[in-house]
C-alpha cells in the first residue's frame, strides 16, 4: 500500500521580474541575499528599486543556497550577468556564508529597513516570523532599529513548526490559513503544546477525540498566535504595525494575533518573505551612493 | 464501601468568614481610618500590632495563591509582570502580586489594588525583600520598606547552640523596625499591644502544631486539602488573637474527631505526605488520589509554616514547641523572644542545609505513618524547593517511597495535569493501590 | 496459558504473544492516526506469526501512551510497570531499566520482582527521544538506520548544546558549514541525546546492570554513547528491544 | 607578555593548585561565593580558591538540583561531583543566593570535603546591626579554622591578610584605569582572565605578575579596532567564550566591540572596595568591608544602591552601551534587571538585555549582540 508521500509543507518557490524598469540605465545595481533557516531570497535592485527577486527553500548548504537564490532571480531577469552587480550584502542566518557578498548585516536591521521599503516609512513595529526565529523590532522612520526582541531557545511558534504540522495533517501549507477557519461552531481552545516535536501526539489525541482536521489546525494556529503575541506584547506595539517573513502569509496565525494587538496590520503587494533581502539591497544602494561601495579593481 | 465514618467540619463556616473578613479589612482599612501594610506571610507581624488595633495587612503569599485560583486573572497578572520585564522563572506569587499592582486590580474583590502605607517583611529566600522593594517601587516609589533579615543560621539541634549574637541581630532589627514604624506612620507605639501580639503569635503557632499532631490518628481526622484552608490563618497573621482563638476551637473539634474515629476521607487506605505549595489551580489532584484511597495527611510545609516545632534528634520526631514560662515584659524582651521563636521555624531550617529538612520530613513520614511521599518540584518557589532533590534522595535512602512531579503553585502554564495524573497513577499503583470508579 | 501484551506507542504499536513463558508471536505496525486500527493490525500480525487463532489467547493487557485504544484488553498497565516487567523477564538481574521510544524516554529502578521502586519520565520538552535523532537525520540527509553506524566511526568530541530539536537542526547545519565530518556530527547528536537520557537515569540511580529497551536501542550509535556516558562496559539490550514493554504487558497478563 | 600568564593560570587552575599544595604543604579551601572573607584565610596561611564552572555539558547534577536552579550553580556542582577538586582540604560558602547554596550543600553531602563551613553573611547589609553580627560570625569561623589548621592567629596575621587582599584590589583597579582609554591596551577578555586567575592562585604569586602587567600596559598598543565600548552587567559570569565572541565580532562582521567594564561578581563587585587599614580591630574592619561593598542584588535593599554604581561605571569608562545579562533562573538578579534597564535607558545608556545560560553555545547570541551594536551606530553608513 505504498502511497506516494506528498510533502504538504513545501510552500511554492517563486521568482519575479519588474517589467517597468530598464536596468541598463541604472547607476547602481545592488543585491541583497537573505539566507534563512528555511528560505533564501535574492533581491536585485536598480538604484533602490526592485528589479527582480528569487525566493526559494534553503538547502543544507548555505553557500549554495545563496548562489541558487541569486541565480533564480537572475533567471527571472533573463539578461543580466553577475558581474553587473555593484554591491552585495548578505543577511540572515547564513549571512557569513554568502561567498560573493561584500559585507553582511544582521537580519534584524535588514527586516526593519525592508519593512520600511515594502510598507512605507510609517512602520514603527515590525514582526518577523521566519522559519526558526520570531523577532519583534521597533524602528524609526528611516527603518533604523531602535529596539528588538527575539524568541529564546524554543522553536515553538515558528514557521518550521507550521511546516511539520501541515505535513502531519496533510494540508498544504498555503491552505493552512483558510482551512483553519473552516469549522462550525465556536473556535476551539489553543492546544497546550506548540512544541514542534510533540505536535504530532497532541494532534493525534485531538483527532481521536473526534475533532476535525480544521479544528485541530485552528487550535494549533491559536497556540502559535499566543506564543508569537507574547513576544510582541513584551516589546509593545507602536503604530504602524507590519509583518514580514513567511508566516505573514498564514492568515490562520496572523488573523488570530491581530485582534490582540488591536490595530490593523499594514498591507503590501510585495512578497513578505523578501523583506530581509530587500533591506540588504537597499543598504548596498546607500553605501554605493555615499561612495562606499565596492572598490572595483 | 466506605471504611470509616466521616463528617463535615463544624467550624468550617467560621473559617470561611474569618478569611473573608481578613481580606475585606485590608481593602476597607482606609475607610476605617486604619493603617494598611504589605508583607510576607513569614514577616513578624506581631511587631506591627504595636501600632494599634486598626492595622491591617495583605499577606503576599496567600494573596498570590488567591490569584492562582482564578486562572484567567492570574494569566493577566503574570503577563503584566512579564511585560514589565520580570523573568518568567521568578517566584509565581511575587509575579502575581506585582501584576496586580501593575494592573491595579485586587484579586479578592475585583476593586482597585489597595495601596499599602508601608511594607514590613523579613528576608530569607532571595526574593522576600526584593518582592516588597519592587512592590514599593511599582506603587510609585513612595511606600517605605523595612525588612528583617532572618538568615542568621539554623536553630539547634541543627547547630550546636543558638548563639546569642544571632538572636540579637534579629531582635535588634525588630527594635529598629519599631522606631522606623513610628516615624513612617507618625503613630505612638504601644508596647502593651505588641507584647500581647508576641504572645498570640506563640500561642497560635504552637496550637497549630498541636492540631497537626492529632492527624497522627488513623483514620486521619484532616486531609491536606482541608488543611490548606485552615493553616492559612497561621500564614495570614500569626499574631491575630481571633485566629489564635479559632485554633483553640479547631483543636477541640479535631481532637474529638480523632477520638471518635471520624475520617476526613472515608476510604483511607494509604497515607501520603507532600512537600511545598501545591499547584493551587489544580487541587483536584488531591481528589484524584482519594479515588485510590490515598489521603495526604500533611506536609512539613503546612505543619511548619503555620506551626512552630522543634526537631528531637534522639526520638527522631517533631515536637510542638512549648510556650515560654512567662509573657515578655518589655519591648526588648518581646523582640528577643519573638526572634528566638521565629528563628526556630521549621521552614527556615532547610535554607541552610537540605539534610535538616530531610530529617524533619522523614520524622513526619515515620510518625504520621505515611506510606509514600509526593514531592512537588515547584517551579514557582525557589525558596521551598531549595534542596528538594537532595530531600528526595535522602528520603529514599531512609526507606520511603517517593514520587516527584514538576509544577508551579501559581503559574498554570507550568503544570501539566495529564502528565501529573499519569505519574500519580503509576506511583499509587506501585503502593499497591487500585483506583475505585 | 497464552497471553498477549499490546504496547500502543507514539510511533509504533507492538504486540507480543506469550505461551508458557515463551514468545511465539510478534507484530509491529506504525501507530498513525488511528490507534485502534494499529492495535488490531499489530495483534493480527502477531497472531499470524504465532500460528494460533484469536480465541486461543487467554488474556490481553494493553500498555503505552495509547493504551486506552487497546479495546480488547482485559486490563491496562502503565508503561513503567510494563517496561519493568519486560526487562526483568529478559534479564532477571536487571535493576535499572531505560525505555527510549519515539517521543518519550523513561527510566525505572526495579526491585527483585521487577516492580518499579522509583521512576522518571522525561519532561515535555527534553527532545530526549527517538524523534530527536530522526529530525537530525533529516538535517544531515542521512537515513535514520545509518545514523548510528555513522556515529560509530567517529571518536571526536563536539559539544552540541541546543536542547530544542529544531534549533539542533540548525546547529547541525552550522556544523556542516564548518566542514565538520558527517560522522562527527552524528556522534555529537547521539552524545547529546545520550547525555540527556543519562541525566534522567541518574535521577533514579544507576546500577551496574542496566537494561535498555524501546526502538532507539536498535541504534548502535546511541547505545555506544550511553555506555560512554554511564561509564559501563555493557548495557543489556534484548534482540528486539522495541517489544520490551509489550512483552512486559504479556507477562503481567499471566502473573496478574 | 606577562598578561598571557593570567590565561595560563585560568586554564590550568587545578595543576597550579595541586602544585601549590605540594610546594607549600599548606591547606586549600574552596569557596563558592565572593562574600567569603579571604583575609581571614590568608591570616591562617590557607589558600582560598574560588570554585567556578567549566562550561562543559554534564549529566551528573540532575539527581541533585531540580531543573529551575541556575546553570552556573549546576556547573559548579558538577566540578565537585566529577572529582576535579578532590585535592581541597575543605569548602566554604558565605550566605548569598540560595542557588549556589545548593551546589555547596550537595557537594558537602556527596563529596565529604573533610572541613566545611557555612558563613551566615547578613543580608540586611544596610542595617547597622550587620557588622556586629558578622563579627560574631567571624569569631565562629576563626574557631573552625583553628580546628582545621591546629593554630591560632593574632591581629597581625589578620592585618597581613588585609594587606594582601587590598593590594590585589588596588592593582586590579589600576589596571581597570587603562580600560578607560580610547583604545584600551587590554581587552575585556584579558581582563576577565586577570580577575578570574586571581581566584585560582595565591595572591602573593599573582601580585608580581599583575604589577608587571600594569607596567606593560603603559606602552602596549593593540592592533585592533575597539569598535563600540560596552559595559556588561550581570550575575556570575566568567563566560570567556561569550566575551571572545563579542570582542571578535569585528573581525567577521561590520561592527565590533570591546568590553570596557563589567559589573559582575567575577569582577568589580568582587574587588572594587578595600578594607580600611590601620584600625584597632581588624575583624570589624573586615566585616565592615564585606557589609559595605557593592552588594549582590539579594542584599541590595531597602535602597537599590547598585544603580548609581553601575551608572558611574558607564560614565567613567565612557560606555556606548550596556548589555544586561540575565543568567537563566538567577532570581536575585532577575528582581533587579527591569529597574536597571529602565534606569540606564533614562540616563542615556542604551541597553540590551540578554537571557543567558553559561552552558549553552554562544552562537545564537552573536546575532543579538551584533544587531544591538548596529543600533548603537550613530553616523551609520547604511542610512
Ligand atoms: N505561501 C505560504 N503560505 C503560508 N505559509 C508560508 C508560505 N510560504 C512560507 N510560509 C511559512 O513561512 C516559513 C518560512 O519563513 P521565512 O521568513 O521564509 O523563513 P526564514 O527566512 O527564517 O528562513 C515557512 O516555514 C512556512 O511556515
Ligand atoms: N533500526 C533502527 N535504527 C535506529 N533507530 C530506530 C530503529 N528502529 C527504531 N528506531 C527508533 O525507535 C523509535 C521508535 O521506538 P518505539 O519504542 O517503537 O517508540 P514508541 O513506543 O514511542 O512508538 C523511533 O523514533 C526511532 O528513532
Ligand atoms: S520563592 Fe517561595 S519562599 Fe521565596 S518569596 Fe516566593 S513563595 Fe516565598
Ligand atoms: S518545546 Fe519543542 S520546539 Fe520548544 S524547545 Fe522543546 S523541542 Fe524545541
Ligand atoms: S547569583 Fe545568580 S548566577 Fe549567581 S549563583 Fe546565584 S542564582 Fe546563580
Amino acid at each position: 500500500m505504498a502511497e506516494e508521500k506528498q510533502e504538504f509543507w513545501r510552500w511554492t518557490e517563486s521568482n519575479w521580474k519588474n517589467p517597468d524598469i530598464i536596468w541598463k540605465d541604472a547607476k547602481f545595481v545592488t543585491v541583497g541575499i537573505d539566507v534563512g533557516s528555511v528560505s533564501s531570497q535574492a533581491v536585485i535592485m536598480a538604484d533602490g528599486k526592485i528589479l527582480a527577486y528569487g525566493n526559494m527553500r534553503t538547502g543544507s548548504d548555505s553557500p549554495n543556497s545563496a548562489r541558487n537564490a541569486l541565480k533564480f532571480a537572475l533567471d527571472a531577469l533573463g539578461d543580466m550577468s553577475e558581474e553587473r552587480m555593484d554591491y552585495c550584502i548578505g543577511t540572515g542566518y547564513g549571512r557569513v556564508n554568502v561567498p560573493f557578498a561584500d559585507r553582511s548585516v544582521t537580519e534584524i536591521a535588514c527586516h526593519a529597513r525592508g519593512a520600511n521599503f515594502l510598507y512605507g516609512p510609517e512602520v514603527r513595529t515590525v514582526l518577523d516570523v521566519g522559519g526558526q526565529d520570531i523577532k519583534a523590532i521597533q524602528c524609526d522612520k528611516k527603518g533604523k532599529v531602535t529596539n528588538f526582541l527575539m524568541n529564546d531557545k524554543c522553536a515553538a511558534g515558528t514557521g518550521r513548526g507550521m511546516e511539520v504540522f501541515s505535513d502531519l495533517l496533510g494540508i498544504p501549507i498555503q491552505e493552512v490559513g483558510d482551512r483553519s477557519y473552516e469549522f462550525k461552531g465556536e473556535e476551539p481552545p489553543a492546544v497546550s503544546s506548540t512544541c514542534v516535536v510533540y505536535a504530532k501526539s497532541e494532534a493525534t489525541s485531538l483527532l481521536r477525540k473526534g475533532w476535525t482536521k480544521e479544528e485541530v489546525l485552528a487550535a494549533y494556529c491559536k497556540a502559535m498566535a499566543d506564543r508569537i503575541y507574547s513576544l510582541v506584547e513584551r516589546i509593545g506595539v507602536k503604530p504602524e504595525f507590519a509583518v514580514t517573513g513567511g508566516m505573514a502569509k498564514n492568515r490562520g496565525v496572523m488573523d488570530r494575533i491581530m485582534p490582540k494587538i488591536g490595530i490593523e496590520r499594514m498591507k503590501t503587494e510585495w512578497d513578505t518573505q523578501i523583506a530581509g533581502a530587500a533591506g540588504a539591497a537597499l543598504f548596498g544602494y546607500t553605501l554605493c551612493q555615499k561612495g562606499k561601495g565596492r572598490v572595483k579593481g | 464501601m466506605a471504611k470509616y465514618p466521616t463528617e463535615p467540619l463544624k467550624c468550617w463556616p467560621k473559617a470561611k468568614e474569618l478569611r473573608q473578613q481578613f481580606y475585606r479589612n485590608f481593602s476597607e482599612a482606609k475607610e476605617k481610618g486604619g493603617i494598611r501594610w504589605m508583607g510576607s506571610a513569614w514577616a513578624p507581624d506581631a511587631v506591627v500590632r504595636g501600632l494599634g488595633k486598626d492595622v491591617y495587612s495583605v499577606t503576599g503569599e496567600p494573596y498570590g495563591a488567591s490569584c492562582a485560583f482564578d486562572k484567567p486573572l492570574s494569566a493577566k497578572f503574570l503577563s503584566a509582570a512579564e511585560n514589565f520585564g520580570f523573568a518568567r522563572d521568578l517566584c509565581a506569587y511575587m509575579r502575581n502580586y506585582w501584576g496586580s499592582i501593575l494592573c491595579n486590580e485586587y484579586a479578592l474583590d475585583k476593586g482597585k489594588f489597595p495601596k499599602a502605607d508601608f511594607a514590613w517583611s523579613q528576608h530569607i529566600c532571595c526574593s522576600h525583600a526584593k518582592w516588597y522593594q519592587n512592590a514599593c517601587e511599582l506603587e510609585g516609589g513612595n511606600v517605605p520598606l523595612f525588612c528583617v533579615d532572618v538568615g542568621a543560621g539554623a536553630y539547634p539541634p541543627f547547630e550546636p547552640e543558638m548563639y546569642p549574637h544571632r538572636i540579637r541581630y534579629v531582635a535588634d532589627q525588630m527594635m529598629d523596625g519599631i522606631e522606623w514604624m513610628q516615624k513612617v506612620t507618625g503613630r505612638e507605639y504601644n508596647d502593651e499591644l505588641f507584647l500581647e501580639a508576641v504572645w498570640n503569635d506563640m500561642r497560635l503557632t504552637s496550637k497549630w502544631a498541636e492540631i497537626c499532631m492529632l492527624n497522627r490518628a488513623t483514620p486521619a481526622p484532616l486531609d491536606e486539602k482541608t488543611i490548606y484552608s485552615l493553616y492559612v490563618f497561621g500564614v495570614l497573621e500569626q499574631s491575630n488573637a481571633e485566629f489564635a482563638d479559632f485554633y483553640d476551637e479547631l483543636y477541640d473539634e479535631v481532637k474529638d474527631r480523632a477520638a471518635r474515629g471520624i475520617a476526613a476521607v472515608a476510604n483511607e487506605k494509604a497515607r501520603l505526605m507532600t512537600d511545598t505549595q501545591p499547584p493551587w489551580g489544580f487541587l483536584n489532584i488531591y481528589r484524584y488520589m482519594e479515588k485510590w484511597g490515598a489521603v495526604s495527611v500533611g506536609s512539613l510545609y503546612t505543619f511548619g509554616l503555620a506551626g512552630t516545632w522543634l526537631y528531637d534528634e534522639e526520638k527522631h520526631d517533631l515536637i510542638p514547641r512549648a510556650m515560654p514560662d512567662k509573657k515578655p515584659a518589655t519591648r526588648e524582651e518581646g523582640c528577643m523572644m519573638l526572634a528566638d521563636w521565629h528563628l526556630s521555624k521549621p521552614e527556615y531550617q532547610h535554607f541552610y542545609h537540605p539534610e535538616y529538612k530531610t530529617k524533619m520530613m522523614d520524622a513526619i513520614a515515620k510518625n504520621w505513618k505515611c506510606d509514600g511521599v509526593i514531592l512537588h518540584y515547584n517551579r514557582g518557589c525557589e525558596g521551598l524547593t531549595v534542596g528538594i532533590a537532595e530531600n528526595r534522595l535522602g528520603l529514599l535512602e531512609r526507606g520511603n517511597k517517593v514520587m516527584a512531579y514538576e509544577g508551579n503553585m501559581g503559574d498554570e502554564r507550568e503544570f501539566d495535569e495529564t502528565a501529573t495524573i499519569n505519574r500519580l497513577s503509576i506511583f499509587l499503583e506501585s503502593l499497591g493501590l487500585k483506583i475505585e470508579d | 496459558m497464552i497471553s498477549a501484551g499490546i504496547d500502543c506507542g507514539a510511533k509504533n504499536t507492538k504486540t507480543v504473544i506469550l505461551k508458557d513463558g515463551k514468545v511465539i508471536g510478534k507484530g509491529s505496525v506504525l501507530t498513525g492516526f488511528d490507534q485502534e486500527k494499529a492495535v488490531e493490525e499489530s495483534l493480527e500480525l502477531a497472531i499470524r506469526e504465532a500460528g494460533i487463532s484469536r480465541d486461543d489467547i487467554g488474556k490481553i493487557f494493553g500498555t503505552g501512551a495509547g493504551k486506552d485504544s487497546v479495546r480488547m484488553a482485559d486490563d491496562k498497565v502503565n508503561e513503567i510497570k510494563a517496561m519493568g516487567k519486560g526487562a526483568i523477564f529478559l534479564f532477571p538481574n536487571a535493576r535499572t531499566v531505560a525505555d527510549v521510544g519515539a517521543e518519550e524516554g523513561r527510566a525505572a529502578k526495579l526491585d527483585e520482582n521487577g516492580r518499579p521502586a522509583d521512576f522518571a519520565i522525561n519532561e515535555k520538552c527534553a527532545a530526549g527521544a527517538g524523534a530527536f535523532i530522526e529530525a537530525m537525520g533529516r538535517a544531515l540527509e542521512t537515513p535514520l538506520e545509518e545514523m548510528g553506524a555513522l556515529a560509530l566511526k567517529s571518536d571526536k568530541e563536539i559539544p552540541m548544546n541546543a536542547q530544542c530539536a529544531i534549533f539542533a537542526e540548525s546547529e547541525v547545519i552550522g556544523l556542516i558549514h564548518a566542514k565538520t565530518e558527517k560522522q562527527d556530527i552524528s556522534k555529537a547528536i547521539h552524545d547529546s541525546m545520550a547525555s540527556r537520557i543519562v541525566s534522567m537515569i541518574r535521577r533514579i540511580g544507576v546500577n551496574k546492570d542496566v537494561v535498555m529497551i524501546g526502538g532507539v536501542a536498535y541504534n548502535p550509535g546511541f547505545v555506544a554513547a550511553m555506555k560512554r556516558e554511564l561509564k559501563l562496559e555493557k548495557i543489556h539490550i534484548p534482540d528486539d528491544p522495541e517489544y520490551g514493554a509489550s512483552l512486559g504487558a504479556a507477562v503481567l497478563a499471566v502473573d496478574g | 607578555m606577562a598578561v598571557e600568564k593570567f590565561q595560563e593560570w585560568y586554564e590550568n587552575r587545578h595543576a597550579y593548585q595541586t602544585d601549590w599544595k605540594k610546594r607549600t604543604g599548606s591547606k586549600i579551601v574552596g569557596f563558592f561565593c565572593t562574600y567569603t572573607p579571604e583575609e581571614i584565610y590568608y591570616a591562617f596561611d590557607i589558600l582560598p580558591v574560588r570554585i567556578l564552572g567549566s562550561h562543559e555539558i554534564q549529566d551528573v547534577t540532575e539527581p541533585h538540583l531540580f531543573a529551575m536552579f541556575c546553570p552556573f550553580c549546576r556547573d559548579v556542582l558538577a566540578q565537585g561531583l566529577k572529582g576535579r577538586y578532590d585535592y581541597l582540604d575543605g569548602i566554604t560558602i558565605a550566605q548569598s543566593c540560595i542557588h549556589l547554596r545548593q551546589a555547596y550543600t550537595s557537594w558537602e553531602i556527596h563529596k565529604n570535603p573533610g572541613w566545611s563551613h557555612y558563613l551566615p553573611m547578613p543580608n540586611h547589609v544596610q542595617s547597622p546591626r550587620a557588622v556586629p553580627f558578622l563579627v560574631g560570625e567571624y569569631e565562629i569561623l576563626i574557631k573552625r579554622l583553628e580546628d582545621l589548621t591546629g593554630r591560632k592567629i593574632t591581629d597581625s596575621d589578620l592585618n597581613k591578610g588585609i594587606e594582601i587582599m587590598n593590594k590585589v584590589r588596588r592593582v586590579m583597579k589600576d589596571i581597570y584605569e587603562f580600560r578607560k582609554q580610547d583604545n584600551p591596551p587590554i581587552t575585556g577578555l584579558e581582563s576577565m582572565y586577570m580577575t578570574c586567575s586571581q581566584f585560582f592562585t595565591d595572591a602573593r604569586e599573582w601580585l608580581p605578575v599583575a604589577e608587571e602587567v600594569k607596567k606593560e600596559l603603559e606602552t602596549r598598543k593593540l592592533e585592533r579596532d575597539p569598535g563600540k565600548r560596552l559595559l556588561i552587567v550581570g550575575s556570575e559570569n566568567d563566560d570567556i567564550e561569550f566575551i571572545r565572541m563579542v570582542e571578535t565580532l569585528g573581525e567577521r562582521e561590520s561592527v565590533g566591540a570591546t568590553i570596557v567594564v563589567e559589573e559582575h561578581c567575577t569582577t568589580t563587585r568582587y574587588f572594587w572596595d578595600e578594607v580600611e587599614e590601620g584600625l584597632d580591630d581588624p575583624l570589624t574592619a573586615i566585616a565592615d568591608r564585606y557589609v559595605s561593598r557593592t552588594p549582590c542584588p539579594s542584599k541590595d535593599w531597602p535602597q537599590r544602591t547598585r544603580l548609581q554604581r553601575i551608572l558611574k561605571f558607564a560614565k567613567d569608562f565612557n560606555a556606548d552601551g550596556a548589555i544586561v545579562i540575565q543568567q537563566k533562573f538567577c532570581d536575585p538578579h532577575e528582581t533587579d534587571i527591569p529597574f536597571i534597564r529602565k534606569f540606564l535607558e533614562e540616563n542615556d545608556v542604551p541597553t540590551y538585555f540578554l537571557e543567558f545560560d553559561v552552558t549553552t553555545a554562544v552562537g545564537p547570541f552573536a546575532i543579538r549582540v551584533e544587531a544591538f551594536l548596529e543600533t548603537l551606530d550613530q553616523e551609520d553608513d547604511l542610512f
